[in-house]
């Protein structure tokens, strides 16, 4: 039990202090882009009044080279040994804004216990319904008064869907991790897992639209790189 | 020698016969003892005794651990230690009252008996001098003796008090200097508790644990011949008084020693260990001393059936659930089929026939699946009609009623339906009666054929005139599927044109075969039977479940053109059988020749025509068949059904049965009796041969099983002979039933009315229900692409209402009223809530049940009161505004400011409908009551500070501030002043028809 | 294989058991000269060999062992309450073997003009009690009590469901010892199988040494001295007792029906039930007229009969076969021994007359629960 | 050695006045006086005679069966005793009892011990019957004793049918129906044998279903409670007692007759 204990611990300094890499890679977009039109917001003045820009949709973005934004990447397991133990739920805090009646970001990662903003920059009423299926479904009203509310989240779940019901084309999605290995696909599609212990690992990319893919990685002391690269989904 | 003559045996030989025979006879004795000592169980208790040393084990540690890491433990204890320290300081002044009080005691322990003896001496006295008063001796010297003696009993008693007095002051002192070390140490015993409770278990159960004395004890206690005293490993038995052993005219309590072997069935923690000692699956339910069977109060046997006094593994008549685990048994346990014992315990996958006997009442039977299967199945195959069950003996009639059929169909559909079901309609709940293993001989089938002519030519010659309302418009095909999958029909229909492989029947499947599947109906009906149909179905058959739902002419067009479309050409183009004399005069003389003899039978039969020949042979096969069981036919109204009555099925004995010629190939169980008849209902006429191939019995035409084929699947039949073995005639105590309050019975009542008119297949009630949802998507699909229809709450917003809450959530006299005249709630919805021909009391029993279920009672209730004047008011108005009600909303003819997507009821219809009481709670977490729904909850800036209220929200709203309930209330108050138009259904439908719903879709016009 | 026990199952059936049965048994047994002649040449004397026993008994075996291999056999036979009789048929057959060649040694000493075995010079060639005969009675009651454990360890006393009294198994047996009796329920109405049979049994044994009173031949077992008596025994006891004992048991199932000893007990076997009475055969298939309304005119025949076989007989049988022995016993004797023995005999000519006309009863009188 | 010295132990433990006190005669029986004398002055062993022919106690000749069965008597008297503190002689307890003696009682296999027993005493009986015929040993002197061993027969097959009844199962009552239902037809005393309509006066019929032999036997028009009891006291008390009483009998006649039978 103790030599369990002490071992455990030892695993743990050296992930946080020693012999760890970080995985990087891109996520890229085989196949024809579509073309997506603007956002209609007419429904309510309110956003079309506090856009800069003319939101797009954004259930596919895609940069000049392809590279797919928002694809949420994350160690599912690994395969010498357990990896997630035990981490406790960081300090710092999760945002998700509603801005310009869009949700900004618009896929994140949180970790179980993560206290996660939500945040209305906008002027109006939104309400903020999250539907997890693990985790507690909720639905509050934020009047154009209440500026900032926070929620966390208790168990792991895969990404799911959070929307507001007044205006329905928000939309975001939120994965929630015992661990710290995730990340989300910046516009060029890059993304960056940092700290991973050296091992075996089973890395994931999920996409809202594009659906998900699963790498074996080895991560030895510099790291590792791993691409994914993702086609048209079939129609169902 | 004399002596020698006067000898037989050589004396040597007969003692070695003697020693070797002595030497069995000992080792047969060591044999007893030692089958005697070795019982099967044993071995199991030794088993299990390691895995609980083991569990206790690690909870020890796991407590340990807990401990070790509690902060206010490890602060206690430290805390104590200091205590304990500081205490050191005064532990001379503490000895020193130690030293004190033992004296003390010592003179109370003294001074105490010098009391007590006077007294006694006293006593005695007392009774001389009372003696010597009745006695009328009245002698002086005892009276003065006595009252001497008095005085000083006195006097003793007061110096023994005065001991006590310094003892109470002492020990004050000495419980003022350990005070905070006993309170501490109160507390961590009281921390410690539950650790040392697992403790003392662990001294208990492991030997390791134990003192040196209570080992050689825990070994001695199971020593053969001692073991009789004190054993650690003993038989172990429930015994339940009022449940009784069915000793045939007589019942013994109950005595299950089934814990003998399935030792860990109530403790929680041996959930993965294998059996015997695995941990009941539904310990919350059953078993567990909080629930509601606790094992003392209905054991084992009540439920599962089986020899509860068995200790053995055959004599407890255990039932394998597969030929796989029969085979394993006989392995491992030398496993037989236990006879002599009636009521073997029900395999793994017919238990919840044990729930039955006492939860008759209920449907469905929650955590019962396939039982509830079963129910579900029993009743839409109809199999009540023919086999009488007191449970439905009002319920109307399984199949469509046949008086009007001329109007609906034709001879030659009815034939071809009559003949094979199931080539019109592959998943009809209508059974085979013909083509079965014991009638498909060619000589049958040419039979079969007259017989099913016959019965049509009955069936049309008595049917009744119909007057069809014609309609002139012509239907849409297009808008009818729309309307189809829109409003409502699937919820009790399926259009499913083939079979699907992946078929699963569940309760929540066959919701959605409450109706027939709306397949080929062009081969079937004419369009005007239809419109008028669909118009008001009641006028066609008074009793049908289908309801209205209120079409208007060109609706009912459309969905008549649509569902009419679609034809079977297979099977119309298959041919109906020419009328065959012969064979009508053989099955006319078939029924005739139970009446007359046979010379008056051949008379009779050519004296008839053919019409009549086949009029009277229909009557006659209608009521040999039974097929006014389930169908309303002219000239059957007053017939008893044709099947034996299953009331007490289940303890009908085995030798009952009758298995034919199938000995070797079924098992000998009423189970696999059940299953094998309803899988093949002719099964017991046929005669298997070896290679598997069967033949036909000779039997005559009359003779032959008329139990109709139902082409259930597996878990179907299983579910009812699951609902068979349950239908006992056991008596239960009722202490044993579920309590008959009236909250129970309005309950139970509602949930079988709610079962039997399908409610659930619009709504969900608790998470069950809702089958029509897939229609809802497929509907959104078509109008708003599949982006929307994956959309889960989106389709909840467009399907029926759950009904959690419903109860507390409307006012009972607002429902009953809109029960009986539907009108528009939610203005966005296209799926329709019938109107049904319900009475009165059934309405009101539906409402009941929607109360009971929230524990309230039909009962008048103030009306909320409210005044436009009040802060509560003004608030609400302000909360309202804030939370922009509006954008989704009507208020009265205003419309909400967002799209037809996210449109919600008119408010004004609320201080009619709803109850203030739950609005609160609705407010409060919309989710919680009804899960998925796109309510939020209302933002009241009940915890920011005063201030910032004031400045933003105004005075009004600020009064609240840290007063939920206030707040909420403010909006209900807003919400019964709020006036306006209450039927909006013209704005909506002008709305509609212009603007649509606003749907966003992604790829609608997005190439990709 | 499989015609093995279809064979089997052929030969068990109780008309050709029993009929092959009477015929073998006096040449077996052999009552007169006639048959002893046949007896000797058919070589049916070696029966009483020691290798005759132990073919017998290796037979008897294998023929268990192949049987148990059956289920429908085994299930018969390894049914708790019928373990007793597969012990009794070979400790029957042993036991009659024993004394039979035992007597047959003493037959030939007696022949040679020696003592039988069992002479022995009073007193001299007496023993003493302790040690010889209280140590083997010690010895046998050790093993017999080993035995008797050896049996309850191994084979668990049968407890079926509870009673039912209005449920009756099919079929419902009396216990094993007497299920010679309810076989005869067959042929004979319950007082006649009952309660008359039995009695006479009592009866008749007690009266045994009463009408073969000479203490001549007693005391060493002998056969040809005692030859009637012994074959008359002998059929009573292995043929009318023990056998109808195995038949009641093993080979009458559901219904009272006969099944084979490899035959599955099948509820549904049916056996036509065409017996008809004397009087039928009698009045309607003979004369052809109605049966008459009295019921002594309708039973007049069977009563006739009966009178006949039970008062004409006796006397017949004392002047013509059976004068030698009238004149050895004397009337008294001579009529209870005649009475017992017609009596007994009335069993198997019932049995001959059920299956050969289907006769139910010689004399029928319902009305007054008479049937004979 | 050891043997020598075993033996001259056992020699002093019969010198020992204990030894003396309970067996008369003393010593161990060495010679032929003592040992006719150990006979003589056992109360179990006189029932035999000091001396016997050769062939009285050569198996082949005796099969032992008398003595058997004689045997068997005394296991079945120790095991029905240890059983009747188990078993409770009512319909309600009698089944469930039975349960209790295969399931969980200690040493229930006096039950198994008791029914086989009850079978094989019946088999060894029908074997010295047997074995006495064969010997012709029944005839004169012996008829008398014959004629005991014949009621011995019968009480021993009633000993074991009373028996039979009582676990009280299907086995049981069917069983003892069966064989019951035969006291019915009993000529004049049962209700449906020949001959019992005769025992009326007028109208009034003196043997009914409720007065007939079978009444009496189970006492009452159906198995029950009745019949349990009745069968359990003349298991338990009633048969044996008659059954002792005749096996006296038997055994003294033995002795009386002239001992085992011998060829003149």
């Amino acid at each position: 039990m103790k030599i369990k204990l002490i071992g455990t611990l030892i695993v743990f300094v050296l992930v946080n202090f020693g012999y760890s890499g970080d995985v990087e890679g891109k996520i890229t977009f085989d196949g024809k882009a579509p073309k997506m039109k603007p956002l209609r917001m007419d429904a309510d003045p309110v956003c079309v009044a506090n856009s800069d820009i003319k939101p797009r949709k954004e259930w596919l973005v895609l940069d000049e080279n392809y590279g797919v934004k928002n694809v949420l990447v994350f160690i599912k397991e690994s395969k010498s040994g357990s990896f997630a133990d035990n981490y406790d739920s960081p300090k710092e805090v999760a945002i998700l804004d509603q801005n310009g009646c869009v949700y900004v970001p618009h896929v994140l990662g949180v970790m179980v216990g993560q206290q996660l903003d939500i945040l209305n920059s906008d002027g109006t009423l939104h309400n903020i319904h999250a539907l997890p299926k693990v985790n507690k479904e909720f639905n509050k009203a934020m009047p154009r008064s209440k500026k900032q509310m926070s929620v966390t989240f208790d168990k792991v779940e895969a990404p799911f869907k959070v929307k507001c019901d007044v205006h329905p084309w928000m939309g975001a999605f939120v994965g929630v991790f015992e661990h710290p290995y995730f990340a989300v696909t910046d516009d060029s599609g890059s993304y960056t897992i940092s700290g991973l212990a050296p091992g075996k690992y089973v890395v994931e990319a999920w996409h809202e639209k594009l659906g998900s893919k699963t790498a074996d990685l080895t991560v030895d002391d510099s790291g590792a790189t791993q691409n994914f690269t993702f086609t048209k989904p079939k129609k169902k | 020698m004399s002596e020698s003559q006067e000898r037989h045996y050589n004396i040597l030989k007969l003692n070695r016969l003697f020693a070797i025979s002595t030497f069995i006879f000992t080792a047969v004795w060591l044999l007893v003892f030692v089958d005697d000592y070795q019982r099967p169980w044993k071995t199991y208790q030794k088993e299990f005794r390691k895995l609980e040393i083991e569990k206790v084990r690690s909870d020890l540690n796991d407590l340990s651990v807990q401990l070790e890491n509690n902060p206010d433990y490890n602060r206690l204890t430290e805390k104590l230690l200091s205590a304990e320290k500081r205490l050191d300081s005064r532990r001379d002044e503490l000895d020193k009252i130690n030293v004190e009080l033992e004296t003390l005691n010592t003179e109370l322990y003294r001074n105490n008996q010098l009391y007590q003896f006077s007294k006694a001496d006293l006593d005695v006295l007392k009774y001389d001098y009372e003696k010597s008063q009745f006695g009328h001796d009245k002698s002086s010297d005892l009276k003065k003796k006595y009252f001497a003696l008095n005085d000083i009993v006195n006097k003793y008693f007061l110096i023994r008090e005065k001991s006590e007095i310094r003892i109470d002051k002492k020990k004050k002192v000495q419980q003022e200097i350990t005070k905070v070390i006993g309170r501490m140490k109160g507390s961590l015993i009281s921390m410690t508790r539950e650790k040392n409770l697992v403790e003392r278990k662990l001294s208990k159960v492991d030997p390791e644990a134990m003192s040196f004395a209570n080992k050689v004890g825990n070994v001695v206690r199971d020593l053969p011949v001692l073991d009789f005293i004190d054993p650690y490993y003993e038989v172990k038995q429930v015994v339940i008084n009022d449940l009784e052993e069915d000793l045939v005219y007589m019942g013994m309590p109950k005595v299950d020693r089934c814990v003998t072997c399935h030792l860990g069935i109530d403790k929680k923690g041996f959930e993965d260990v294998p059996q015997p000692y695995t941990t009941h699956p539904k310990l919350d339910l059953m078993v567990g001393p909080s629930s509601s069977h606790p094992i003392s109060e209905f054991g084992c046997t009540s439920c599962h059936a089986g020899r509860g006094r068995g200790t053995g593994f055959n004599s407890s008549s255990h039932s394998p659930n597969d030929e796989t685990t029969a085979h394993r048994w006989e392995e491992e346990h030398g496993w037989e089929p236990m006879h002599h014992w009636e009521n073997p315990m029900f395999p793994k996958r017919y238990t919840e026939a044990g729930c039955f006997k006492c939860h008759s009442g209920n449907m469905p039977l929650k955590e019962a699946e396939t039982l509830s299967l079963g129910l579900s199945v029993f009743e839409k195959s109809g199999c009540y009609a023919c086999h009488n069950v007191t449970r439905w003996n009002d319920a109307p009639k399984p199949g469509p009623s046949l008086y009007k059929l001329a109007s609906k169909t034709s001879k030659d559909w009815t034939y071809k339906w009559i003949m094979d079901p199931s080539s019109f309609r592959h998943n009809t709940w209508m059974p085979h009666f013909f083509k079965k293993g014991n009638n498909s001989s060619p000589d049958d089938i040419k039979k079969t054929e007259q017989e099913v002519l016959a019965m049509t030519e009955y069936l049309f010659s008595k049917s009744e005139s119909y007057e069809i309302t014609s309609v002139n418009n012509s239907g849409d095909y297009d808008r009818g599927r729309l309307l189809v999958n829109s409003l409502g029909c699937k919820g009790c229909h399926q259009i499913q044109p083939n079979p699907d492989p992946d078929y699963d029947p569940t309760i929540q499947a066959l919701r959605t075969e409450q109706g027939p599947n709306l397949i080929s109906l062009g081969s079937k009906v004419n369009e005007d039977w239809l419109v008028s149909w669909l118009k008001n179905p009641y006028s066609y058959h008074e009793e049908t479940k289908m309801p209205d739902l209120r079409v208007s002419d060109q609706e009912a067009m459309d969905i008549a053109t649509y569902l009419l479309a679609d034809k079977n050409n297979a099977f119309d183009s298959m041919n109906t059988a020419q009328v065959n004399d012969d064979a009508l005069n053989e099955i006319s003389a078939d029924f005739l020749s139970q009446l007359l003899r046979k010379s008056q039978v051949n008379e009779k039969i050519s004296n008839m025509t053919t019409k009549e020949k086949l009029i009277y042979s229909g009557e006659k096969l209608i009521g040999y068949y039974g097929c006014y069981s389930c169908h309303n036919i002219a000239g059957f109204e007053d017939r008893k059904p044709i099947g034996i009555a299953l009331n007490i099925e289940g303890s009908k004995l085995i030798s009952k049965f009758d298995f034919g010629f199938w000995h070797d190939e079924i098992p000998h169980t009423k189970w696999d009796w059940l299953y094998n008849k309803i899988n093949k209902p002719e099964i017991f006429d046929l005669i298997p041969n070896e290679e598997g191939s069967v033949t036909v019995k000779e039997l005559n035409p009359l003779e032959k099983s008329r139990m109709p084929h139902f082409g259930l699947t597996d878990k179907e039949i299983n579910g009812l002979v699951t609902l068979i073995m349950g239908l006992v005639k056991d008596e239960i105590p009722a202490s044993k039933l579920p309590e008959k309050t009236p909250e129970y019975l309005a309950e139970t009542h509602g949930e079988r009315f709610v079962h039997t008119n399908n409610c659930l297949g619009c709504h969900k009630i608790d998470e069950d229900g809702g089958a029509i949802w897939a229609s809802t998507a497929v509907w959104l699909e078509e109008i708003a692409g599949p982006e929307n229809s994956e959309d889960i709450s989106l389709v909840q917003s467009f399907s029926p209402p759950l009904l959690n809450t419903q109860g507390k959530k409307v006012q009972p006299d607002w429902l009953l009223n809109w029960f009986q005249n539907i009108s528009m709630i939610r203005p966005h919805l296209q799926v329709r809530m019938p109107s049904y021909d319900f009475t009165h009391e059934e309405w009101n029993s539906v409402i009941s049940y929607f109360q009971s279920k929230d524990g309230l009672s039909l009962k008048y209730e103030n009306p909320h009161n409210f005044s436009k004047a009040t802060n509560s008011y003004k608030a609400g108005e302000k909360i309202q505004e804030e939370g922009a009600c509006i954008n989704c909303h009507f208020y009265g003819e205003m419309k909400p400011r967002q799209d037809a997507l996210t449109w919600a009821p008119n408010l004004v219809l609320t201080k009619k409908r709803l109850r203030p009481e739950w609005l609160i709670d609705w407010f409060n977490n919309p989710q919680t009551v009804m899960p998925g729904t796109k309510m939020p909850s209302p933002y009241i800036p009940v915890d920011e500070p005063v201030s910032d209220v004031k400045e933003y929200w105004g005075n009004e709203v600020a009064s609240f501030v840290g007063d939920t309930t206030g707040m909420l209330y403010g909006l209900i108050d807003w919400m019964w002043g709020l006036e306006g138009k209450e039927d909006i259904s013209s704005i909506v439908k002008e709305h509609l028809d212009n603007e649509g719903y606003g749907f966003i879709s992604d790829d609608e016009d997005d190439e990709w | 294989m499989g015609s093995f026990k279809e064979i089997v199952n052929t030969i068990s059936n109780p008309t050709i058991l029993f009929t092959s049965v009477v015929i073998i048994f006096p040449f077996v047994f052999p009552p007169s000269d006639w048959f002893e002649k046949w007896h000797r040449k058919l070589g049916l004397h070696h029966l009483w060999s020691k290798k005759a026993i132990i073919i017998a008994m290796i037979g008897m075996i294998a023929f268990f062992i192949y049987g148990l291999g059956d289920y429908n056999f085994q299930k018969i036979v390894l049914k708790p309450d019928n373990v007793p009789i597969s012990g009794l048929i070979f400790l029957v057959v042993f036991f009659t073997w024993l004394s039979m060649y035992q007597a047959y040694k003493n037959d030939e000493r007696l022949e040679a003009g020696q003592k039988p075995d069992e002479f022995y010079e009073a007193p001299n060639d007496k023993v003493l009690v302790w040690p010889d005969l209280v140590y083997v009675e010690l010895i046998s009651l050790i093993i017999m009590s080993a035995f008797l454990l050896v049996w309850s360890i191994g084979l668990p006393a049968p407890i079926e469901e509870p009673a039912n009294p209005t449920e009756s198994p099919n079929p419902a047996k009396a216990p094993w010892y007497f299920l010679g009796l309810q076989e005869m329920l067959v042929y004979f109405d319950p007082w006649m199988a009952g309660v008359v049979l039995p009695s006479l049994i009592i009866v008749g044994l007690m009266a045994m040494p009463f009408i073969d009173r000479n203490p001549e031949n007693s005391g060493f077992y002998s056969f040809k001295r005692r030859r009637l008596a012994i074959s008359l025994f002998m059929f009573g006891w292995l043929v009318l007792w023990v056998m109808l004992i195995i038949v009641g048991t093993v080979l009458r199932g559901p219904n009272w029906n006969f099944f084979g000893p490899f035959e599955y007990w099948d509820i549904h076997k049916l056996e036509a039930l065409t017996n008809i009475n004397l009087s039928e055969i009698v009045y309607i298939k003979w004369l052809n007229t109605g049966l008459p309304e009295s019921i002594l005119i309708r039973e007049i025949w069977g009563i006739l009969i009966i009178m006949g076989y039970f008062l004409i007989l006796p006397p017949l049988l004392a002047k013509t076969a059976l004068k030698d022995m009238y004149g050895r016993l004397g009337v008294v004797r001579y009529s209870v021994f005649i009475v017992l023995i017609i009596t007994a005999l009335t069993l198997p000519i019932k049995m001959y007359l059920r299956w050969i006309i289907n006769l139910k009863y010689i004399i029928s009188i319902p009305e007054y629960f008479f049937n004979f | 050695m050891s043997e020598e010295k075993q033996k001259s132990l056992l020699e002093k433990a019969a010198e020992s006045q204990i030894w003396k006190s309970i067996f008369r005669g003393g010593g161990v029986p060495r010679n032929r006086r003592q040992r006719m004398m150990s006979v003589l002055n056992s109360v179990f062993l006189h029932l035999h005679p000091v001396r016997l022919p050769k062939h009285a106690v050569k198996l082949k000749f005796t099969w032992c069966m008398g003595g058997l069965s004689f045997f068997i008597f005394l296991i079945l008297t120790i095991s029905g005793i240890l059983l009747m503190f188990y078993y409770r002689p009512t319909i309600e307890y009698a089944y469930t009892d039975i349960i209790d003696l295969a399931e969980q009682v200690p040493f229930g296999i006096m039950r198994e011990l008791h029914r086989w027993g009850a079978h094989a005493m019946v088999i060894t009986v029908w074997l010295h019957m047997f074995r006495v015929f064969m010997t012709g040993s029944y005839k004169p002197p012996r008829e008398f004793n014959w004629a005991v061993g014949v009621i011995l027969l019968l009480l021993t097959l009633l000993l074991s049918f009373t028996g039979y009844l009582l676990p009280w199962d299907q086995l049981a009552i069917w069983a003892i129906t069966v064989g019951s239902n035969m006291a019915r037809a009993t000529p004049f005393l049962g209700s449906e044998g020949p001959g019992a309509s005769l025992l009326a006066i007028g109208d009034i019929n003196f043997i009914t279903m409720g007065s007939d032999a079978r009444f009496a036997l189970i006492g009452g028009r159906f198995m029950g409670e009745a019949a349990l009891l009745r069968f359990y006291v003349l298991h338990c008390i009633g048969l044996p007692f008659i059954i002792m009483i005749f096996m006296a009998v038997h055994f003294w006649r033995v002795r009386k007759d002239g001992g085992i039978s011998t060829p003149v």
